[in-house]
Parts: C-alpha cells; structure tokens; sequence
C-alpha cells in the first residue's frame, strides 16, 4: 500500500476551493459571506496547498486515478517533483492574492460577488489539475477550464469595449494555444494512440517527431505564457482584469505554461536536442527584451507591470533554453544550475509579481486611476501599500538582497560556465546573451523606478488624490505576505535551492543540494565557494548596520535639526505638480534609443497653433507585422468563400448537381 | 586568518571613508591646476562635508521619509560597496558576500535609492535628474558587468577576490581582452561617477545636469552624506579599476609588512588615476545627453568584444 | 408496445392539435404528448438495454442500440424544446407575428414532425426511412415559412427545393440498393429491410452499391447540411421559428446522418474498402472548413448558428468516415453533445432576439446586464459549441483529433485550422451580444430558461464524466457502425 | 445496345424498351420546352408512359401491386397534378416561361452529355440486371438527371415544380421497370409524398405571388454572404 496521503490531501484542497466556489454562486449577493468567510478559507487552504506541495516535491510519487473522465481514459494525477513544486507556487502565492481579494471585491461593480467567487476559486482549482493532471485529457481540461473562468475574470467589468476586446483576443490567443498542446500530446501518443502520459513517456519516437512535438508545445505553451509573437494578449488582459485576477494570472497562471513545457521537454519526451534549448534561449531573449522594453515606456500602470511579466517570462526560458543546452551536452551539473535559477526565477515572480499588480490594485481602488500620468505622491496617503511596493519593485529590479537578483545571479553564473561547452557558436553566442541579460536587469531597473516613482512620489498629478486612502486590514495582510515572502526569499536563498533539488533531480538528473548544503544557510556558493559566492545575510547585515550606526553617528557628532520649506528647485519661484515628469516624459530616454522596436504616431503642434496639442502614441509592431496579415489573409478567404453562397437557387441546385456528377465520375471511373 | 581578515577589512573601510574625500579633492586640485585655475586645498572637501554636516537641514514640504532615509542608504551602499573590493588585501571577510554581479547590484541599489529621492519632492529638476541618471545607468550597468564577466572568464569565477588574485599573483600574461575592456571599464566610471563628458559635477546649470538635479533638493547632513557617498564611489570605482586592470601590489596573506607595502602602493596608484581623471575631464567637453547611448553603447560594444576576444585568443589559458 | 407508443403519441397529438390547436390549451398538450413521448422513449431504451435488439411489426420495425439512442435523444429534445416554445410562441403571439390559426398549423406540425423524426429512425425499411425523411422536409418546410413573410418563404423554398432534389437522389439509391439486395434476397426476401441487407451485405454487389452509396449521401447529405450541398440550411435556420431552428438543427440534421451512417455499414460490407468512409471523410472536411469561413461574416444570430451547425455536422461526418470504435463512439457521442448544445442554444438565442426585438447580432447587447440567465446561457452554450473545455463537445473533439491524429494526420492541420477561424468568428460575436450595456428589453412573458440549463448541465456532465451504462451504450452503437 | 441482345428480348421487354426510349425523348422534349402549357402536357405524357411500362412489367411478372402502381401513376401523374398544375396556371394566369437561365442548344448539348455520363455509370448495373431489359435503369438515371438539369435552368417557380415531379417520374420508372417495382408500402409512401409536396408547392405558389408579386424565382435571392 503506497502512501498516497499528499495527493489525496492536495485534491481535497482542489476540492475545497470547488466547494468554495459553490458556494459563492449559490449566495451571489450575500457579500460579508463571501468576503469575511469564503475569500479567507480559499486563502487558508491555499496555504495548505502549499505545505502538502512542500511535502509532495521531495516525497515519493504518488498517482491516483479519480473516476472521471472518459470511458477508456479516465483522469490520471500525479504528484511528484516537478508539480510539487509548482503547486508550492501556486498555493503560496494564491494565499496572499486570496486575503487580498477578501478585501479587495467591493460591492456594486460588474459582476456579482458570488460569480467573481466562483471563477476565482474554479480559476484556483484548475490551475492546481493542470500541475497534477497525468493524461492528456484531463491536462486540456484543466487547462482550458483555467483559460475559461480566467476569462470571465477578465471580463467582468465587460462593459468598457476594450475590455472585451482584451477578454476576446486572450481567449482566442488561449485556445490556438491549447490546439498547439493537444497537437503536441497528439504527436507524443504516436501510433499507440495512448494519451496518458505514462504511455507518452514510455513510446519511443522515430526522427522529427519529438521535435515537432517540442516546437508545437513551445507554440502551445509560449501562447500561454506570452512569450515573444505570441504576448499581444497579455498586456491587454493584465489591465482589464480586477487586480487580484492580473496578480494571479501575472503570477501563477503564466507559470502554468512554464510547468507544462518543462513536463513535456523534460519528462515526457525522452531526449533533448541542444538546438531546442537554443531556439527557448533566442525566443526567451526576444521576449525579454522586447518586454522590458515596452515596459519602459506604457503610461497605463498595470501594462507596464503586464508587459515587465512578458519580460520575466522570457528570462525565466532563457535559463530553461540554458538548461536544455546544458543537459544535451551531458552538463548534468550545469544544467541543474540553469533550471535551479529558472525555478527559483518563477517563484520569485510570483510573488514579486503579485505583490506589485496588487498594489496596483490598491491605488486603483483608492483613486480610480490607472494611468500614471494621474497619479503621484501616493506615499503621503497610502503608505503601507507605498512600501510594500517598494519591496517588490526592489525585487523585480533585480536588487540585492531582495528575491529578484538571486535568481538573476543564478541565471548569469550559469551562463559564465558556458565556456566548457563543445561548440564554438555556442560558445560565443552564450556570452552575448548573458549580456543582453544584463542590459534587461537594468532597464527592468528603469521601469521600474518610473512605475514607483510616477505613482507613490513626488506631487499629486491631480487634486482627487488628496481623498486616496491607504489598503483596507485584510489587503494589507495580502501584501504583507507577499512582500515578507520576496524578503525571504531573497535571504534564505539555500534552503529555496535545497528545497528545488528533488525537481533538478527528477528533470536533469543532477542537483545542487551539496554545493548548497556545504556553506551553511548564509553562504550562496553553487559551485565553490572561490568561484562565485554571494552571501545575501551579510549583504543585507552590513546595509542593516551601517545604517543605523550612521544615522547614529551624525545624530550623537552633529545635531538632528530640521526645518520644512518649500522645495527649492534652483529657485524656480512657480513649482506645480505638472512640472514633474510625466510617465511619457520619463519613457522618453527609452522611446529615443530604442525607436527601431515602436511603432509610433505623433502629432507634432505647429509654431502658429493658439491651441497647441501633442500626441504621441506607441505601439507594439509585432501586431502590424503579424497579427494584421493573418486576419487580412482570413478576411480575404472568407470574401472569397463568400462568393459561393450567393443567393441563386439555381446556383445551388447546380452545386449538387455538379457534386453528383464528379462523385459518378469518380465513382465510375 | 580570520582576525587577519578582520582586520584587513576594518582597515581596508576606514582607509576608503578616509580617503574617498581627498581622492575627489586631489582630481578638483589637479583639474583646476590644468586649467590654470587657483586650486582648492586638497582637503576642501573635509571642509564642505564638515560645514555641512553642522548645517540644519532644510526639507521640502513634500518630502516623505523615503527622502530622508535615501542618503543613510546609499552612503551605506556605498560604504559596503568599497569594503567589498579588494584593493588592500584579497582576504576579506566580505570578500564571500558578494562577487562582482553583487557588486553591480549594489551599485544599482544605491543609483535606485537617490533616484527615487530625487523624484519624492516632486520638482521638475528633481524628475530630470532621476531620469536622466537612471538612463546612464540602464546603459552602464550592463557594459560594467560584461567588464566584470571578462575577467571573470579569466579568472574562472566571478569573485572578486579571486579574480584579483589571479590577475595579481600568477605568472605574467598579457591579456589583450584587458585592454578593450580596461577601456570600456573607464568609460563607465566616467558616466557612473557623474563625470565630463557625461556629467559636470560642477555644474547648476539647468539643461545639462544630471546628477546635480537629483539631489538639488538636498541640504545640510543629508547632503553630506550623499556627497561623502560620491566620494566613496568614484574611489570604489577608482579602487576597482586599480584591482582589474593594475592589481600588483595588494597584499595577500596576513603579513603587516605587505599591508602597509599595499597601502602605499594604493595611494600612488590612486593619486596618478585622479590625475587621469583629471586630464579626460580637461581635455574633453560635455556631451548632449543623448550622445550619452552612444558613449555608453561604445563601452558596452567594447566590452562584449573584449570577452570574444578573450574566447577567441585565450580560450585555452 | 413502447415503440408503439413513440410512434402513435406524437402521430396522435399532431391530429388532435390539428383540431384544437387554436385553443390556449394547445402549448401544455403539446407539452403533455412530448413528455408522453419521452416516458415512452426511456421505456424503450430500458428494454432495449435490457433485452437487446428487437423487431416489431411485420420487420418493419427495429431497435437496436444505435437508433434508440437517437429516439431518446430525439424525444428528450422534442420535450425541451416544446418546454421552450410555450413561452417564446406566447411572446411571437404577443408581439403580433403570429396569428391564432398559425400556432395551430405551427403544434401540428412540430408533433408531426416529432413523428416522422421517430419513424425514420425506428424503422428498419429504407424505403420507409426514405418516405419518413421526405415527410419530415415537408413538415418542416410548413415550420420554416410559418411566418409567411417574404423572407420565410425564399428560406422554405430553397429548403423544399433543395432537400425535394436531394432526397431524391436519395431514393435513386434506395432502388439502387434495392435492385442489388433483390438479387440475393429475392423480391419476397424484404430486399429493403436494414436487418435482412445487414446479414447478406457481404455478398451485394459491391459496384451498385458504391454508386448507391453517391446517390444517397448527395441526398441525405443535402439534408445533413453537407458542403456543398447545405445552402437551404443557414435560410432555414434563420428564417424560422425559433423552437423550429432548434429542431431542425438538433434532430433533424443527426437523423439524416443517421441515414446515412445506416447505408454506410452496408457498403462497408459489401465493398470490404474504405470507400463509403472516404466519401464521408472528404465531405466532412470540407463541410468543417467552409463554414468556418461564413461564420465570421453572419449578421444573423440564427444564421450564425446555423453555421456552426453545419461544420458540426461535418466533423461527426468526419468521425464516421474514419470509423473504428473511438471515432464511432466520438461522432454518437458529438451527435449527443451537439443535439443538447445546440438546442440549448437556440432556446438561449430566441429570448435574446425577442428581447432585441431583431435578429441582428449588432442591434443586440448587453444580454447579461438584462438578463443573466439569457445572457450566460447564451455565453455558455457557445462556448461549448466552439469546444472548450469542460463541457461535452471538447470531449467528442477530443476524440475525433486524436483519432486523426493518429490515423490522417494530414486532415488534423485543417480540422484544427477550422475549428480555430470558427472560434474566432464566433466568439467574438456572442460575446458582443452577451457582454456591454443592455440595448435589450425585458419579455412580456417568463421564459423557460430550465431546457437551457438542463441540455448545458447534461453538456456539462458529458465532459467530465460518462456514465459507465451510457459508455457501454455508446460503444455498442459504434460497434454496429464499425 | 446491340442488336444479339434485342433479340432476346422478349416482346415485353422490348415494349419497356420503347417506353424507356420514349420517356429519354419526353425529357429532351421537357427540357428543350419554353411553353408552360406545353410543358405540362408533355410531363403528363411521361406519366401515362410510366404508368403503361409499369402495367405491362406488372403484367409480364405477375406482380400483382405493381399494377396498383400503375393505377396510382395514372390518377397521380396523368390527371390529378396535370389538372392540379392546369388550375394553377390559369389562377396564376403565368403561360410563358420565356426566359432560360441558359439558353436551349446548349442546354441540349448539356443534356447529351448526362446521358452519356448516365450511361456509362449505369452499365456495370445494366450488366448484372436479371430482369427483362438491362437499359432501363440507365435510360431512367438519364432521366433524372435531366429534369435536374431542368431545374437548374428554369428561372419560374412554376417550370421548376414540373421539372421535380419530371425527377420522380425518373425514380418512379427505376423503380418499377428496373427492378420489379419496391414494396407497396414504400410506393404508397412516396406517393403520398408527391401529393402533399404538390400541395404545398401550391400553396406557395400563391404565397410567393402574394409576397414578391411574380413567381420568377430570380426575386428570392436575398439571402447570400456577398
């Protein structure tokens, strides 16, 4: 009798939040219900997901088989490293978005309580059978029932059009994206036609087959993580959705896709080749750049946090495309380093992700504004949320100590091994890489510090501002955790490598337990310690202690006194608050030196206008350069199958005549 | 070991705060002498910092306590910051606690606190500067840490402790890829230090400053700080630069001799890279700021050629 | 006896409201005699499952687990969708586009229809499966122009002309048939009768029946809505009523496919090629591609629908032409799903072009604002239709693609490439109806909003979960298919 | 068809040969027809031959039903829709079906063409035929696709409805001659068919007056995706 208490536990959690969700719809208006009572259990059982999945990554595998399903392929889980590891993500991160979201849901607003509840919990659900299903079937349905209520979320203030149209193009995108995934299990199953996945991980498959099966699920999956011609999604359905809902999706649901992918590369098809780790590398590098980028420059607060996740996503597949690389060159070792950061690189942003899209939330909710051009000064009324924001845009800068830079620390030392890898292209092309790699960290450092800066700092854009007031107890609870988890895990950064072991070794065969193991819990040393350590205790200590001894010092030598006064600025008599730089003024630096990758409108006022106007619009180009001739190609087919149908009931009866005659011809003949 | 490296450490911070205010002293000193100016004495800035510092701070009414809580920050940044390279000794106790990428991220955590604070007031100067400051970094940034990846390729880690021990103590090799990314090496320190032809820190001038403009609304101790922490960069970066690329001379084992050999050499080396600082901000003029990506992109270019070269001509050292 | 029943309720009711359907208690008789019709049908289906395959009057008769799953199908939508039409016929009456001698003429001929639907699967003479499908045209016909504007008239003319040519052909092959069975059986053998052909198709002649088989899947076909025989379907479906669009794509289209399925076993037998699959396969393929491409230009809602309902038709074609026990099992069961979406469908889309007050995808929004069960059942419904996830349809697509997958991977690029414009074009206009603020009215009558949700539930519970009996049923039926 | 075979044939059959014969020229005629009137006399002279090569098949083979058949065929065919059609065109006063969607020769050329695609796909099944002519079952699938052809080509709805009961002449006589003729239920069946159909094609012949003032089916083209 084998144990099968944690998956057994898991699925009850799963359970749990289908009950939840139930019960939210039965009582859709029974607000202080679903608030007080349902949001926080989906919270609590979130947490226990995430135990049982701590539990679950270095446990046995375990399998059932529930009777559900089809008639000769009922739904198969399993629960080992891999998905132990994402259902942490999942359940931790769900905690803090659901005691957010228990404060979060006002009354009154598009869509009834109830409903919200119910798709937010089956949302959760659904993402917890995507990362424990076993068969093809059951992974589809998971996974489009997740895309399914993730869109109703989206859309539940569909009364503004571009929300339904963002609802519209992210279900599209969603399900070209799930035909891309099933094609692939399709190609997996081969001739045996068996979609379980033990059957796809026991076929042997012939020449290109794993290749196309590869490249369809990178289709598949890239849809749904928004990685490089594929994001034109996201950055639409980050914005519409109700924060809570983008935090989950930014956080959790695009790591979903990462889950899926590394099931199919690394464990359900045999052999890897280098070139499929190359081809992740190059999109995850298009990606990451081309977000960090665009990120730069939006002025809508949520896209620019929608656009720096398309950004993570792509390095989050250049440390997966590293890894592949690795592996197929029999670098066990280097390998685990690759995929130990890009793991480590998903749970840092989740919850970095989540703790800023529900901040976003928060001064959403507090003014009504989601464009940064009128918003600032935020600090003075909302400083809770003000702060813990800081944490995650310190962390999603990718700044010690903070979770963000161990990851991308992580990711850089793996790519300075790639020297030993025995092809020069390769070899010389890694390096390049690594320094794009670096020159995203910093713009990530530039968006960043334009999203803080434009929104807590300086002076209120407008005057409705004054009335902003600061998160309610219950989202402050849901930031908290957050924010404490991207502390902690930016300073316990051995026990999260120890913890990822288990996954390494289940994926790569290698782990880094030992490197991390031998230093103690304060020192990071993935290979030697003479090679690269980095110590975020003593780092964070030192800064911990300077401080206050410096603050000290002057107070005890000098004095402490202080006066306020109005800002001096070079003596500039008539400041007001729309002398302070806007977000397109801030972007400007990045709109200039990066003017290849926009697509621009301008207006330009003339010297003589008396009312002079400026405009300015950017846009993605990949939407004009792919998007527009698809559906121009579509369009065009549908006129000219249009002719067909043309009304003459002549012309039909001689449609059947004419089939009748070919078929007697061909019949015949 | 460990009280040597104490030690070492101890001496090695005490000596950078000491020092960093007559480095920045020294380069005014050299530069006016060049341009046939009176010089300033060379410990002008001791008084600047003294006077400041018993000066009352005036603070704008918008000013929240990020404001205030920005110079402790970066002047602690950057405290760590030239504590962390080796320019004395290669045993360090925080030699472990951070490699060059961490130094890098120290650099940029420091650059991300005085950006913000130049943004709190909410002034239209204050948001230029942060701007523009931020946009030298995103440029520098990366081109300083593909400096750093050379030589970590040479040296097989990215400790820094390491990498100047290999550079410094094992038999001699010339390293073409040292001299490109030397190059892209002081182009950077030049844009991160707020330096001509990036910056004139000595400049008010409205349109072309960068660094000045943010903390313009700064006053008193604060102000202190953050100046006394300009000081400890240009010195960090100006230790670094001695560590990377002229690294003879740092003492290795506990030896009091060597330590004090060390010390002497440092401040040589020091007074002679003050004295080139010097030469460049006479020599060249101020660039617009959107020559800047062009400046920068050269240093980054330089410094990706400089680790291909490395891969293509010293792959096998 | 049940079968009786079944056959004589509706037969019945159909006279009897020819009488008194001008009297307001026509919409409950109506009611009455298709839940009358259910009962019987689950009485059948239990015998059948009980006792297996049956025959009954004289041979004429038959049941095997094959059609009595479309009779209870038949008589469970025909319940709903009369559940349906008392609501939405009061509101037409209210609203004036339906006179009192209509409704009478309109219970008539639904039971009528009803009738000749259950004959044409309960019998075992093709001749008189033949005579059932050519009555059911011309019920239906009287349904479709009930309106008698000009509009209804072009769409039931079309509709006659078309299906009168096509179910000709289709009696071309019966004879076809019938002269090649009439050798082997003799002209007393019951040369017409499906059992007596079942036993001897291995010994037909295969050339006759592979031109048998052209003449009747060109005409059954027409019926089926097959490209490029289906362009009476989407006027069809527009231009009726709407409990009628119900029918006619929820029944009438999976028993004209059944015809042909039942033909197709006999030239599977008697050619031991894969002809008769080809044909179907080709005609579903092109019936799944073309369609997909109108639907993105409709601006009807029932036309948009009626679409869909081609290209559904042309997938479970597919899933028959490819044959073997998964792709059989998937087209009975996609039979099933799309019948109940379907339905559920029109029943959701007939309120909302009530509440609009036009047919116009762009005059109608908001529907969830005004009325939430409309507007999600509508929303849902849909979205099961294009195949998503958890519901039933995604389950029989399932099936289908992986079926392809492994044995035409070549077919699997279009199928998908299809389903994919449809979603698109589809989507996106059910959601603009369902989503933006109202521009809607409330009815003057409460609609029956039960059959929705019932068929949407059953859906539902098909995507999750397959009853074990119903599997067995299921994989019965498709290993008569084969 | 050659001339050994001819001879073999007994009288009958070579009676239902010449009905077969004839029934191919009536269609030829029908289709080449632009006169109403005409029309109807000519499809009425198609029943009468339907119904005389189904009571000599039924003569000849002693199958009783078929001459119930026959009778049916007479009544139906020859007078009740003949007068039926008659009573509609004087009530629709419509006469003249003037235009063709194409004109006659080549709608001629057209139909030569069927007949030999009819042919050729009958022969297989005209070479197994048991019974006393093997060309009938040809002959009547030339016919139906004549009438098709017909339909396709008639722009009233009138000539159209002639054209359809033309089609089911064609079946009728494939099934009767060709192959013995169905079962009685069946044939019962289809005649009923007939005879609701042509009920409602006469309702909608007014109907369609009453809404698009013409029967000219050019009118009904509303519904198209152009």
């Amino acid at each position: 009798m084998r144990d099968l208490s944690t998956i057994n536990g898991l699925l009850a959690v799963a359970t749990g939040w289908l009950i939840i969700g139930g019960l939210g719809i039965l009582f859709p208006r029974r607000f202080t219900l679903i608030s007080r009572v349902l949001f926080p259990l989906g919270a609590v059982l979130g947490l226990a997901l995430a135990c049982l999945a701590l539990t679950g990554i270095a446990g046995e595998v375990q399998t059932i088989i529930l009777p559900l399903g089809l008639p000769d392929l009922p739904f198969h889980l399993r629960l080992d490293g891999l998905s132990g590891f994402f259902l942490l993500l999942l359940g931790a991160a769900s905690a803090g978005i659901s005691t957010y979201a228990a404060g979060y849901f006002r009354k009154g607003g598009g869509t009834a309580p109830g409903l919200q509840c119910l798709l937010y919990h089956v949302f959760l659900a659904s993402m917890a059978f995507v990362m424990l299903a076993d068969d093809g079937y059951a992974f589809m349905v998971a996974w489009e029932t997740m895309a399914l209520t993730s869109f109703f979320l989206v859309t539940s203030e569909h009364r503004h059009a571009e929300i339904r149209r963002a609802g519209y193009l992210y279900l599209l995108v969603a399900h070209v994206g799930a035909v891309g995934i099933l094609l692939s299990f399709g190609v997996m199953a081969g001739s045996a036609g068996d979609y379980t996945f033990d059957a796809m991980r026991e076929f042997f498959h012939h020449g290109a087959w794993p290749t196309i099966a590869f490249l369809l699920a990178v289709f598949g999956f890239g849809a749904k993580a928004g990685v490089l011609p594929l994001h034109i999604w996201l950055p639409e359905a980050h914005p519409a959705a109700p924060s809570p809902v983008s935090a989950m999706m930014s956080g959790v649901m695009l790591k979903t896709a990462i889950y899926g992918l590394m099931r199919v590369t690394f464990d359900l098809l045999q052999a890897q080749l280098w070139w499929w780790g190359l081809i992740l590398l190059l999109f995850g590098l298009a990606s990451a750049i081309f977000g960090v980028i665009f990120s730069a420059i939006q002025t809508d607060m949520k896209r620019l946090l929608a656009y720096s996740s398309i950004e993570n996503i792509g390095l989050i597949l250049v440390g997966f495309g590293l890894a592949i690389i690795f592996k197929s060159f029999l670098l066990p070792h280097l390998a685990a380093l690759a995929l130990t950061a890009t793991l480590y690189h998903c749970l840092n942003h989740a919850f970095f992700k989540s703790l800023l899209f529900l901040c976003t939330g928060s001064v959403l909710h507090a003014t009504g504004e989601r464009n940064l051009g009128k918003l600032g000064g935020l600090i003075h009324r909302m400083p809770w949320v003000t702060w813990l924001a800081l944490a995650g845009v310190l962390a999603s800068a990718g700044l010690p100590p903070l979770n963000g830079f161990v990851s991308e620390w992580l990711l850089l030392q793996s790519f300075l091994f790639t020297s030993g890898l025995p092809h020069g292209y390769l070899n010389m092309l890694l390096p390049v890489v690594a320094a794009a790699l670096a020159l995203i960290a910093a713009l990530a450092g530039f968006a960043m510090v334009k999203f803080f800066g434009v929104v807590f700092l300086g002076q209120p854009r407008e005057e409705k501002l004054a009335a902003a007031h600061d998160a309610g107890r219950l989202e402050r609870l849901g930031l908290l955790w957050l924010a404490v988890g991207c502390v902690a895990l930016g300073l316990l950064p051995n026990l999260v490598i120890m913890m990822l072991d288990p996954v390494t070794r289940l994926l790569v065969h290698s782990g880094l337990s030992a490197a991390a193991s031998s230093h103690g819990w304060w020192l990071l040393a993935p290979i030697s310690e003479d090679r690269a350590s980095y110590s975020p205790a003593i780092f964070f200590g030192s800064i911990a202690l300077f401080m206050p001894l410096v603050f000290w010092l002057v107070r005890r030598r000098y004095h402490g006194r202080m006066s306020r006064v109005p800002a001096w600025d070079c003596g500039f008599p008539l400041q007001t608050s729309r002398m302070q730089d806007t977000a397109e003024g801030f972007g400007q630096p990045i709109r200039r030196v990066f003017s290849p990758f926009f697509k621009r409108t301008r207006e330009h006022p003339s010297a003589f206008d008396t009312q002079p106007r400026y405009l300015s619009i950017v846009e993605d180009p990949i939407w004009y350069w792919l998007y527009v001739p698809i559906t121009r190609i579509v369009e065009f087919g549908t006129r000219l199958i249009a002719f067909l149908q043309e009304g003459r009931i002549a012309v039909y009866l001689l449609y059947s005549f004419a089939t009748l005659i070919i078929l007697l011809v061909l019949t015949r003949g | 070991m460990n009280f040597y490296a104490l030690f070492a450490q101890l001496l090695e911070l005490i000596v950078a705060l000491i020092l960093a205010p007559m480095l920045t002293g020294w380069v005014n000193q050299c530069r006016a002498w060049m341009q046939n100016r009176s010089a300033p004495p060379l410990l002008q800035t001791y008084y600047t910092l003294s006077k400041l510092f018993h000066k009352d701070v005036l603070l704008a009414h918008n000013a929240s306590t990020l404001f205030r809580a920005a110079p402790y920050i970066v002047f602690s940044c950057m405290a760590l910051a030239s504590a962390i390279v080796p320019t004395l000794s290669t045993e360090l106790i925080f030699s472990p606690a951070a490699d060059a990428i961490a130094l890098v991220g120290l650099f940029a955590l420091a650059r991300i606190f005085i950006s913000l604070a130049g943004m709190d007031v909410g002034t239209s100067f204050g948001s230029l500067g942060s701007r523009r400051e931020m946009f030298i970094g995103f440029l520098a940034e990366p081109a300083l840490l593909m400096v750093f990846f050379t030589a970590s390729l040479i040296s097989h880690s990215t400790s820094l402790a390491t990498i100047v021990e290999t550079l410094a103590h094992k038999e001699f090799a010339i390293y073409p890829s040292l001299a490109f990314s030397g190059i892209a090496f002081m182009m950077v320190s030049l844009a991160e230090n707020a330096r001509v032809p990036i910056d004139n820190p000595t400049t008010h001038l409205e349109l072309t400053m960068i660094h000045e403009a943010m903390i313009l609304e700064y006053s008193g101790r604060h102000l202190a700080l953050i100046e006394w922490a300009s000081c400890l960069k240009l010195f960090a970066y100006s230790c670094l630069g001695i560590a990377l690329f002229f690294p003879f001379g740092v003492a290795q084992a506990f030896d009091p001799i060597a330590l004090t050999l060390a010390s002497a050499i440092l401040v040589a080396k020091l007074a002679l890279g003050g004295f080139t600082l010097a030469l460049i901000e006479t020599l060249s003029a101020k660039m617009r700021v959107f020559r800047a990506p062009e400046f920068l992109g050269t240093a980054f270019l330089l410094a990706v050629l400089a680790m291909l070269v490395h891969l293509l001509l010293e792959a096998g050292r | 006896m049940e079968l009786a029943l079944v056959l004589a309720v509706p037969f019945v009711a159909s006279l009897l409201l020819a009488i008194v359907g001008h009297h307001h208690i026509a919409d409950r008789l109506n009611i009455v005699s298709s839940l009358l019709t259910l009962l019987a049908a689950a009485l059948l289906t239990i015998r059948v499952i009980g006792e297996g395959p049956m025959v009954l009057f004289q041979e004429q008769f038959f049941v095997d687990p094959l059609n009595v799953f479309l009779i209870a199908l038949t008589a469970l939508v025909g319940f709903t969708t009369s559940v349906f039409s008392r609501p939405y016929m009061r509101v037409e009456h209210h609203h004036g586009r339906l006179s009192v001698p209509r409704l009478r003429l309109y219970h008539s001929m639904f039971q009528m229809f009803m009738c000749t639907m259950l004959v044409a699967l309960a019998t075992n003479n093709l001749g008189i499966l033949w005579v059932a499908m050519e009555a059911a045209t011309l019920t239906t016909v009287l349904l479709v122009a009930l309106y008698r504007t000009p509009a209804s008239l072009e769409a039931a003319w079309k509709y006659f002309i078309l299906c009168g040519v096509g179910i000709a052909q289709a009696l071309f092959g019966t004879i076809l048939i019938y002269f090649a069975a009439e050798r082997v059986l003799g002209p007393l053998g019951g040369a017409l009768l499906w059992t007596h052909l079942d036993v001897v198709k291995m010994s037909l002649e295969p050339t006759v029946l592979s031109l048998a088989f052209v003449f009747l899947i060109v005409g059954y076909g027409t019926k089926t809505g097959l490209v490029p025989l289906h362009n009476w379907l989407p006027d069809a479906h527009a231009e009726g009523p709407t409990p009628v669009s119900a029918v006619l794509s929820g029944l009438l289209l999976n028993v004209a496919l059944y015809a042909v399925v039942r033909c197709k076993v006999l030239v599977d037998g008697a050619l031991e090629s894969h002809f008769a699959g080809n044909l179907m396969m080709g005609f579903g393929l092109l019936t799944v591609t073309v369609p997909a491409f109108y639907l993105s230009r409709q601006k009807d809602i029932k036309r948009l629908f009626g679409f869909s309902s081609i290209e559904h038709m042309g997938l479970i074609t597919f899933a028959f032409g490819m044959g073997g026990p998964v792709a059989s099992f998937a087209g009975l069961l996609h039979m099933t799903v799309h019948s109940l979406t379907k339905s559920a469908i029109f029943f959701a889309v007939g309120h909302a072009s009530q509440m609009a007050g036009t047919q116009i995808i762009a005059d109608i929004k908001g529907l969830l604002k005004r009325s939430p069960t409309i507007g999600w059942g509508l929303m849902l419904g849909s979205l099961a239709i294009l195949g998503m996830p958890p519901f039933g349809v995604f389950t029989s697509e399932f099936m289908i693609l992986t079926t392809a997958i492994k044995h035409y991977p070549w077919a699997t690029p279009v199928l998908l490439t299809s389903l994919g414009v449809a979603f698109a074009a589809m989507f996106g206009k059910v959601q603009a109806m369902a989503f933006g603020d109202p521009t809607v009215q409330p009815l003057p009558h409460n609609p029956a909003l039960l059959p929705v949700f019932v068929h949407l539930g059953l859906v539902l519970m098909l995507g999750l979960w397959i009853p074990p009996y119903l599997a067995e049923w299921y994989r019965q039926a498709a290993r008569l298919i084969g | 068809m050659n001339l050994s075979i001819l001879h073999a044939v007994p009288l009958a059959g070579q009676v239902i040969n010449l009905c077969a014969a004839i029934m191919l020229l009536l269609g030829f005629a029908m289709l080449a027809q632009r006169r109403i009137l005409t029309l109807i006399n000519l499809f009425m002279m198609q029943g009468a031959v339907l119904a005389v090569s189904t009571a000599i098949v039924a003569l000849t083979t002693q199958q009783h039903h078929l001459l119930w058949s026959a009778g049916l065929t007479l009544i139906l065919k020859v007078i009740l829709l003949p007068y039926i059609l008659h009573r509609l065109i004087r009530r629709l006063s419509v006469k003249w079906d003037i235009e063709t969607l194409l004109n006659i020769p080549t709608t001629m050329l057209a139909g030569i063409a069927l007949v030999v695609i009819a042919f050729n796909v009958a022969q297989p099944i005209s070479q197994l035929s048991g019974t006393i002519m093997r060309a009938t079952i040809g002959i009547a699938l030339a016919c139906v696709l004549l009438a098709f052809l017909m339909m396709i080509t008639r722009s009233k709805a009138v000539p159209q409805v002639i054209a359809f009961l033309a089609m089911e002449n064609g079946l009728f006589f494939a099934a009767t001659s060709a192959t013995y003729g169905m079962p009685m239920v069946v044939e019962l069946g289809i005649a009923l068919d007939v005879l609701v159909g042509m009920v409602i094609f006469g309702v909608f012949f007014f109907q369609i007056r009453e809404q698009f003032d013409s029967l000219d089916i050019r009118h009904m083209e509303r519904f198209k995706e152009r």
